[in-house]
């Protein structure tokens, strides 16, 4: 479905990318994506409007070296996910130490899935607020 | 001296300290109406400005220090006094160092906060008055060239309109107008609608009755800028105040036509264009 | 009354402040400190009585030979230290010194008659500048006793030693005082040097870096000190005379150029400034008392002396009024961009004395009253910046502009009184502005002087609202911190801002009462001059400085009754951080930067971390640049020097 | 310089664009989605259109009374209800909610 | 005098969450087309400035305390107005976790505007709405929280004394 | 020396719209560092639209933000159909198109007006959004609703437009022509406004490149990359190429701006000379399953989604790479060494839209 991916681990990750940039490709974004037991991450770039991905599945409690040494546009999106997924991110240029976009009233690791809670009542039925 | 101002002068003093701020209200609301149609919309009604102040003065007297206040207590005190030497024709450079104290009691009041915004405004202001004090100083040269006095009283005594031997003065004199009531492009320091960086600027830390009292020596201010634009004019007041509006809408549309402009850029325009021309002026006056 | 002779005050105004000055040298510190007090006190009283006296001179008999083995005395000890530095450069000048006043001994066993005339004499503006000394002088070394207590505690070990220190500060005030009132040119000279010593052995105080400073003010007062010989000797050779009255009635252009220029070297104009910057790492009082409230006021004081007789030299005088003017445009330019407190304090000493010099040039009665006020005015509220200053420096560790924030709450009183002292520069009604009110009028008729100080008016107001803007900048208090003065430091510290304050006040009173008599005094009977304004002025001031009375009145009685009074501390809101306040009501004292009050000025930041705002003042760093401004001022005032040289040479 | 000055000239000659709104009001497009109406006597109150809402705005009960219940301060006038509605009993009003 | 705290509302307008839809149809209010300076309102940006605080967008964990400094920093009389159903509820976003809800839980409303943008017609009623509550604010009147009613309908039949009348009826 | 000026510039801040924090530390007025602080805006949309079914998700998309929001429906619907192999009619992609435009008309004059207001240009603010309102009349005609047009759903479009609306929407285009003839040699050719806009906040291609900027942000620098040269919807049908333009700096993403809107003018026109007719929309039966990335071209740039379906009615992930999100990066790079009154008007230069960021 999504074309051109190709599976890499956290040893290879900063040299894979860092082959990326010279062939021309522009770093797109990451996306995490929570599969149970481990998290996808995948890297989008795009050459020519073609996209070519890396995906990289990280274990749970592992650690995510950052490529914003290398792309220093990763760093927003790896933040976030840090943010988002709990991902500790090692090595960022700039670190805002999961407080990118959550403070510390908000949820910790809002995005990712807690096994057998599949979804959290969203929002409530006008009588809810009738009864208030 | 004190005992030498008989009655009349007494009333002419209190005349236009109570009808400064009306007129300087008057042109604000003027300003706003025509602004508004200038860019086509309806506008507010022409005596906004009264309701503003009125407004202002029923609000909760907040501050930040109390030292800020005693800073606009003082800027308002001074324009007060430019309209008493004003209307007693006294020495314009005295005239003009009250004028002159009166903004630098804003830019201390700006200053006295810790509100970094308030002092990125006043110094901006510091350098606006840095562009356009020489041109004020220039014009009471030119003033003491033709009359040989440093009264304003003696203004009237020439049989000339002033504009007539002061054309290009007058042209910079303009631009320093400008930059008093803060219109584009040398809104830097504060501004009254549009959203700037520094948001309010010099004022921002002043709210209710003292941003009040600030208002109104603004109006002080502008009617006295209009007073000497009118005084370009002096032999016939109907000139005058025709010449007063063109000079009013020229502004407007300078406000209208361009955007804001950075401090440098105020700095070298102002020292280059306009003090080129007054410098002109006097050079002219000075072969005479 | 004739308690004292003026003779007798004379000796003491001179004489009492080296003996005091060779006691506290002597004395251990106890002692030390009663001698200057007294010492001070006798100085004050001597130099009241003195000014309430008529006019006087005074001859010593066989004073050309005192003057002459004590001038040489000095300029052998200048050499002494040339040698001793290796700088040879001094060696060579002091030496050309030392050539010339032989030259002139020589001259005169040839029978090369001189006219003699008094030696010393007192006339008004000697007394303006009694008095500044003499009251000023000794506040400030009452101040210094406070000071150097804490200085030498914290000083470094090269340091020299108090006495030594008190010596040549304490004899300063005698040589001074001789100064202004030696007519005779040899005396002159003398005590010109010697002022010159003492504020070389005054800056070089701390030793290490410091002595480098002082070699500097050496090198260019040596200079000075050259020219003013070898004017002299002009003026022995050609005019056959070797006093000031001699060479006023001579009219000899080319050595009252030559004192003119010893006379910009003193005053540090514009291209000698460097050494006045250079002094400012003396301890504080030095640079109050030396180095900005009277010895370089002797440099204008000279310009002042001689410029009364040659108006008909107008282009001399040009010349002579466009380096003042400069000096006072560019010093001020200059002060704009420093953040050293004493820096910005030298800058505008410099500036003031350019106006001073270029009101002398000006020349007309009017002129001459803005030169006078403007020296009056600026020795006091100077010294008590200065004063302050030095206070504000030890308290906080730092004399940089952008760390007095904060100050009004720490130190509430020193730094009302600097606010005083400030406001006095620039603000009505004080007499700061009066006299820059005049020397516009007076310059009226010539534009390019007028632009020049049109333009050092308007820095002028820049870099001091800049610093009041500074040192006011406050959070809010609930109340102010009650501050422990040292009570030598207090003293100094009120009187002199009482006497700003009172002198402020009564600035236009002061003015009618005393600057324009001595005015008219100078110019009476010059038919050649007349100045219209005068009167004009006058009438103007008058009604400005009571109506600005009234109005300054109504606004603080207004202020007072509508805010003071009501303002409540639920008025008090946070400062604008776009939103981002952090906790406001946290009161915290600690660290410096944070000892102010409600900690207003925290804002949320990257990260949700609290951290302060902090808005520093402008430099113009975009403009212009100290370095390549002072090369660019120097080399348009070396070439007004030179027109200056040469302009004397052809009339 | 002064490029917009054309029409700075034009709108002071012109009458100015500003619709005078509380005293002249436009008339609504026709199909604007003003505010959600229902006609509730059409409805079956079978409570599809709470379920589809995807703003929650909707609750409707059947017992122990029929109630069809929008709360406005929620409803995001999506207007899916309207399209998902078995009835066709809601409708689109053109007009805005405060302008009743 | 005059009312004239209600003839000169100036506006500070802070967006909290919002999508940006009811932030520029705010802004648009202050164009041309419909030119709320007509009413003497000013956009000041200023929170010091302003007498009405235009809260567009629901509330969340981190703008919570920059609303409620904005919302301090207003000297009174003041008065606050919530536009879009984002800050009456939360809008469609209820329920996202970084979401608090409507703005009357960290600051007193005075006049909800529903919409989702609402249209600047509808703001300006809510502007004219709330300038007419400042002005009885100055004179010392005290307003709880705006109401937010819901719409109930019934089928008429079950209505049978008044058929027609219970076309839209409000409760709190 | 000095210490450096350390503020906040916003979250509550009249030159910015919405709230994001630059901690600017400034040397007198220079800047010498900007770190965005964001999260102000941040609802944790992704998640909800996990908790809602795939329909719903269509509104729920739309209000990640107001401006963009008919393209950010158009994506995820997009996606949505790749997913479940569908292929809206052609009117449908039509129509999508025309909103598409009209919506990149609507926020470009929107963005250009912030950018005139950033700069102190009010009055070139006023004739921006009064020009503007035009559109949004041509919306509110077409869709029932300004801003949240809530015409896109999965498998086409919910409203046809009559060809009286269409035609009328042709009209507004002349009015709007000839309005943009007017105001655009404002922003184009003032003197002020270029004093304001030419070499302030430059950004060279290679940095471009690097911090991965798009949109209109990148053309100004000479990236050519525009989605709709790829053909989505019905733009392979039309005749679209990107506008390029070599200097970087905040006028050549004007002018860029500029021209774009001129050529959404003609790409409306072409559409709906074009237009075919027919139903539309397609109805399905089927559950989203699968991964899928959808990207279209915002008005700001390339979004970028990513959907993850299991064959229910829910999500299993939804993410949004908005353009805003790709351009701070760069912006942080325009910003370093300016001035702070261009501070405003660099970071408007780039139109951020921080509720599109944050989502
Ligand atoms: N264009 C656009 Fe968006 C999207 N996606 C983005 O940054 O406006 Ni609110
Ligand atoms: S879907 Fe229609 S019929 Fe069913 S409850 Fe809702 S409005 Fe009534
Ligand atoms: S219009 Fe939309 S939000 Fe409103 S009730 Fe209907 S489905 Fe819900
Ligand atoms: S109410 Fe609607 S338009 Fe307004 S902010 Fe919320 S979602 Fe956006």
């Amino acid at each position: 479905m999504i074309n051109n991916v190709e599976n890499i681990t956290v040893d290879n990750l900063l040299d894979k990318v860092a082959s990326k940039m010279p062939l021309g490709f522009r770093f797109v974004t990451m996306t995490c994506v929570d599969c149970g037991e481990h998290f996808d991450i995948l890297y989008h770039f795009d050459k020519n409007y073609e996209l070519s991905n890396f995906r990289l599945s990280l274990k749970k409690g592992e650690s995510l070296p950052s490529i914003s040494g290398l792309i220093f546009a990763a760093l927003v999106v790896e933040n976030e996910i840090q943010d988002l997924f709990g991902v500790k991110v090692t090595g960022l240029v700039l670190d805002y130490e999961g407080r990118f976009l959550l403070t510390e009233t908000a949820p910790e690791r809002p995005l990712c899935r807690v096994p057998g809670v599949m979804m959290v009542e969203a929002g409530k039925p006008a009588e809810a607020a009738e009864v208030k | 001296m004190m005992d030498k101002i008989n009655w009349t002068q007494w009333i002419i003093i209190a005349v236009s300290l109570v009808a400064a701020p009306f007129i300087g209200a008057l042109i604000a609301g003027l300003d706003r109406k025509v602004t508004a149609r200038m860019q086509g919309r309806k506008g507010p009604p022409v005596i906004q400005p009264f309701y503003d102040i009125i407004k202002l003065f029923s609000k909760q007297p907040v501050a930040l220090h109390k030292l800020q206040i005693l800073y606009a207590f003082l800027h308002l005190v001074f324009m007060m006094l430019v309209v008493v030497f004003l209307a007693m024709g006294q020495d314009l450079l005295m005239i003009l160092f009250a004028h002159a104290f009166s903004t630098i009691c804003l830019v201390l009041g700006g200053m006295s906060v810790r509100s970094p915004y308030s002092r990125i405004g006043s110094l901006r202001k510091i350098m606006q008055m840095l562009a356009y004090e020489p041109i004020l100083i220039l014009i009471i040269v030119a003033i003491y060239l033709q009359t040989d006095s440093f009264l304003a009283s003696s203004v009237m005594s020439m049989s000339k309109p002033m504009l007539c031997s002061m054309p290009l003065l007058f042209l910079a004199f303009l631009s320093a107008v400008a930059i008093k009531l803060n219109k584009s492009p040398f809104d830097v320091s504060t501004s009254h609608h549009a959203h700037q960086e520094i948001v309010k600027g010099i004022t921002i830390e002043y709210a209710g009755p003292y941003l009040g009292i600030i208002e109104i020596a603004h109006f002080y201010e502008t009617a006295i800028l209009f007073f000497i634009i009118m005084m370009f004019w002096q032999t016939n007041l109907y000139i005058g105040f025709g010449l007063e509006t063109l000079a009013f809408l020229a502004i407007l549309i300078l406000d209208n036509t361009f955007s804001r402009l950075t401090t440098t850029w105020m700095l070298k325009y102002m020292w280059s264009i306009p003090l080129f021309l007054s410098i002109a002026n006097i050079i002219w006056l000075w072969s005479k | 009354m004739e308690i004292m002779s003026f003779n007798i005050l004379l000796a003491v105004l001179i004489i009492a402040p080296v003996v005091f000055g060779v006691v506290a040298y002597l004395s251990p510190d106890k002692l030390r400190s009663m001698s200057i007090i007294l010492c001070s006190v006798i100085v004050a009283a001597a130099g009241i009585m003195i000014t309430i006296k008529p006019n006087n001179q005074f001859e010593l008999p066989g004073s050309e030979m005192i003057a002459t083995i004590l001038e040489v005395a000095i300029v052998g000890i200048i050499l002494y230290i040339a040698v001793t530095i290796r700088n040879w450069l001094i060696l060579l000048m002091s030496l050309a010194q030392l050539g010339m006043i032989i030259a002139e001994i020589i001259l005169a066993q040839t029978g090369h008659a001189v006219t003699h005339s008094y030696d010393f004499a007192t006339d008004p503006l000697t007394k303006i500048l009694i008095l500044i000394t003499s009251i000023v002088g000794p506040i400030i070394a009452v101040y210094a006793i406070g000071y150097m207590k804490s200085h030498q505690e914290h000083a470094p070990p090269t340091a020299a030693s108090l006495g030594q220190f008190f010596f040549f500060f304490i004899a300063f005030l005698g040589f001074m005082n001789g100064l202004v009132m030696a007519n005779n040119l040899k005396w002159f000279s003398f005590f010109w040097e010697a002022t010159t010593l003492c504020s070389y052995m005054l800056i070089g105080q701390d030793g290490g870096e410091s002595k480098k400073n002082a070699e500097r003010a050496l090198l260019i007062n040596t200079f000075g000190g050259l020219a003013m010989v070898a004017g002299a000797l002009w003026l022995a050779v050609e005019n056959k005379t070797e006093s000031f009255e001699g060479l006023l009635a001579a009219k000899a252009v080319i050595p009252m150029v030559l004192l003119c220029v010893a006379a910009f070297t003193k005053s540090a104009l514009l291209p000698f400034q460097s050494w006045l910057l250079g002094a400012m790492i003396a301890p504080t009082p030095v640079s109050a008392l030396l180095h900005s409230a009277t010895m370089v006021k002797a440099g204008s004081y000279l310009v002042l002396r001689v410029t009364p007789g040659f108006h008909d030299s107008p282009k001399v005088m040009m010349v002579i009024t466009i380096i003042g003017a400069l000096t006072f445009a560019g010093a001020a330019l200059l002060a704009v961009t420093q953040s050293n407190a004493k820096r910005v304090l030298a800058y505008s000493t410099i500036s003031n004395l350019g106006l001073v010099v270029a009101c002398a040039g000006i020349g007309t009665p009017l002129a001459y009253a803005a030169a006078l006020a403007i020296i009056c005015f600026h020795a006091i509220s100077k010294g008590l910046l200065f004063l302050c200053v030095g206070r504000i420096e030890q308290k906080i560790g730092s004399r940089d502009i952008e760390d007095m924030g904060g100050i009004l709450y720490r130190m509430p009183v020193t730094t009302s009184v600097a606010l005083i002292g400030m406001m006095s520069m620039l603000l009505p009604p004080f007499g700061m502005l009066l006299s820059k009110w005049m020397a516009i009028e007076a310059t009226i008729r010539s534009p390019l002087i007028l632009v020049f100080i049109i333009l050092g008016s308007a820095l002028t107001v820049f870099f001091w609202s800049k610093w009041i803007g500074r040192i006011q900048t406050s959070s809010y208090h609930p109340k102010f911190n009650k501050e422990s003065i040292d009570p030598a430091m207090g003293f100094s510290l009120i009187t002199l801002a009482l006497g700003v304050l009172l002198t402020g006040l009564g600035s236009m009173w002061i003015f009618n009462k005393f600057f324009a008599p001595i005015t008219k005094q100078v110019f009476a009977g010059r038919t050649d001059i007349s100045d219209v304004l005068w009167n004009v002025f006058n009438a103007a001031g008058d009604f400005a400085a009571v109506t600005l009375f009234v109005a300054v009145g109504i606004a603080f009685i207004a202020y007072w009754l509508l805010v003071w009074r009501r303002f409540k501390e639920t008025d008090v809101r946070l400062p604008f951080l776009c939103g981002e306040n952090a906790e406001s009501t946290v009161y915290t004292t600690s660290a410096f930067h944070n000892s102010e009050g409600i900690r207003s000025y925290a804002f949320r930041s990257m990260g949700d971390k609290i951290e302060n705002s902090w808005s520093s003042t402008t430099y113009l760093k975009n403009f212009i640049c100290e370095k390549k401004a002072t090369i660019w001022l120097n080399i348009i005032a070396w070439v007004i020097i030179i027109i200056l040289l040469g302009e004397a040479h052809l009339l | 310089m002064f490029t917009i000055i054309g029409n700075v000239f034009k709108n002071l000659r012109s009458k100015y664009a500003t619709r005078l709104y509380p005293y002249e009001v436009r008339t609504p497009f026709a199909g604007a989605r003003g505010k959600l109406e229902i006609d509730p006597d059409i409805c079956i109150y079978c409570g599809i259109c709470a379920k589809r809402c995807p703003a929650n705005a909707i609750a409707v009960t059947r017992k122990p009374d029929k109630t069809w219940t929008l709360d406005p301060y929620r409803c995001i006038v999506c207007s899916y209800c309207v399209e998902v509605c078995p009835k066709k009993c809601l409708h689109m009003n053109p007009k805005h909610r405060s302008q009743e | 005098m005059f009312n004239a705290v209600s003839k000169s509302p100036w506006v500070v307008h802070f967006n909290c969450n919002s999508c940006n839809g009811c932030d520029i149809e705010f802004l648009a209010c202050l164009t041309p087309h419909y030119d709320v300076e007509r009413f003497g309102i000013l956009h000041i940006g200023n929170p010091k400035h302003a007498d009405v605080l235009v809260v567009t967008g629901s509330v969340n964990n981190r703008n919570a305390r920059v609303l409620q400094n904005v919302y301090n920093q207003i000297p009174d009389p003041k008065v606050v107005v919530a536009m879009g159903v984002c800050t009456s509820s939360g809008g469609v976003f209820a329920g996202c976790y970084n979401i608090l809800g409507n703005v009357d839980l960290v600051i007193p409303v005075d006049v909800f505007v529903p919409g989702c943008p609402p249209r600047p017609e509808a703001m300006i009623d809510g502007i004219v709405k709330a300038v007419g509550i400042l002005e009885r604010k100055r004179k010392g009147e005290i307003f709880p929280t705006a109401p937010k009613p819901l719409c109930k309908f019934k089928p008429s039949e079950e209505q049978s004394a008044e058929k027609t009348a219970i076309k839209e009826e409000k409760t709190v | 020396m000095a210490k450096n000026t350390i503020i906040p510039f916003g979250p509550q801040h009249p030159v910015l719209p919405e709230p994001i924090q630059l901690r600017l530390v400034l040397d007198e007025e220079r800047v010498v560092s900007a770190i965005p602080v964001v999260g102000y805006v941040h609802r944790g949309l992704e998640k909800l639209a996990e908790q809602k079914d795939f329909l719903q998700d269509t509104y729920l998309i739309e209000r990640i933000c107001g401006i963009c929001s008919f393209i950010h429906s158009l994506t995820y619907s997009m996606g949505i159909e790749s997913m479940m192999g569908l292929t809206p009619p052609p009117r449908a992609q039509y129509l999508r198109v025309i909103w598409s435009e009209l919506h990149r008309m609507h926020s470009h004059l929107l963005a250009t007006g912030l950018l005139a207001d950033s700069f102190g240009f009010e009055n070139l603010f006023m004739q921006l959004w009064r020009t503007r309102e035009h559109i949004m009349d041509a919306m509110e005609a077409t869709t029932g609703a300004r801003v949240l047009l809530g015409t896109c759903c999965i498998g086409g479009v919910r409203k046809d437009v009559s060809e009286e609306l269409l035609k009328s929407v042709l009209q507004t285009l002349v009015t709007v022509e000839k309005e943009l003839d007017e105001h655009m040699p404002v922003l184009l050719n003032d003197y002020s406004v270029k004093q304001r806009l030419c070499g302030v906040g430059i950004l060279d291609k290679q940095v471009a490149y690097e911090r991965g900027a798009v949109g209109p942000t990148a053309r100004a620098s000479g990236i050519a990359m525009d989605l709709r040269t790829q053909g989505y919807a019905a733009y392979g049908e039309l005749d679209v190429e990107p506008m390029v333009e070599t200097d970087g700096d905040c006028y050549a993403r004007t002018k860029v701006r500029v021209r774009e809107l001129y050529q959404s003018l003609n790409i409306i026109r072409q559409a709906i000379g074009k237009i075919p007719s027919g139903s539309i929309n397609v109805p399905f039966k089927t559950k989203p399953d699968g991964e899928v990335i959808s990207r279209a071209e915002q008005p700001r740039g390339e979004v970028l989604y990513y959907l993850k379906g299991n064959g229910t009615d829910m999500l299993e992930r939804l993410r949004v790479r908005t353009p805003t999100f790709a351009n701070i990066p760069p912006v942080l790079a325009m910003l370093a060494g300016c001035e702070l009154a261009d501070v405003g008007v660099i970071v408007i230069s780039i139109d951020p839209c921080i509720s599109c960021t944050e989502r």
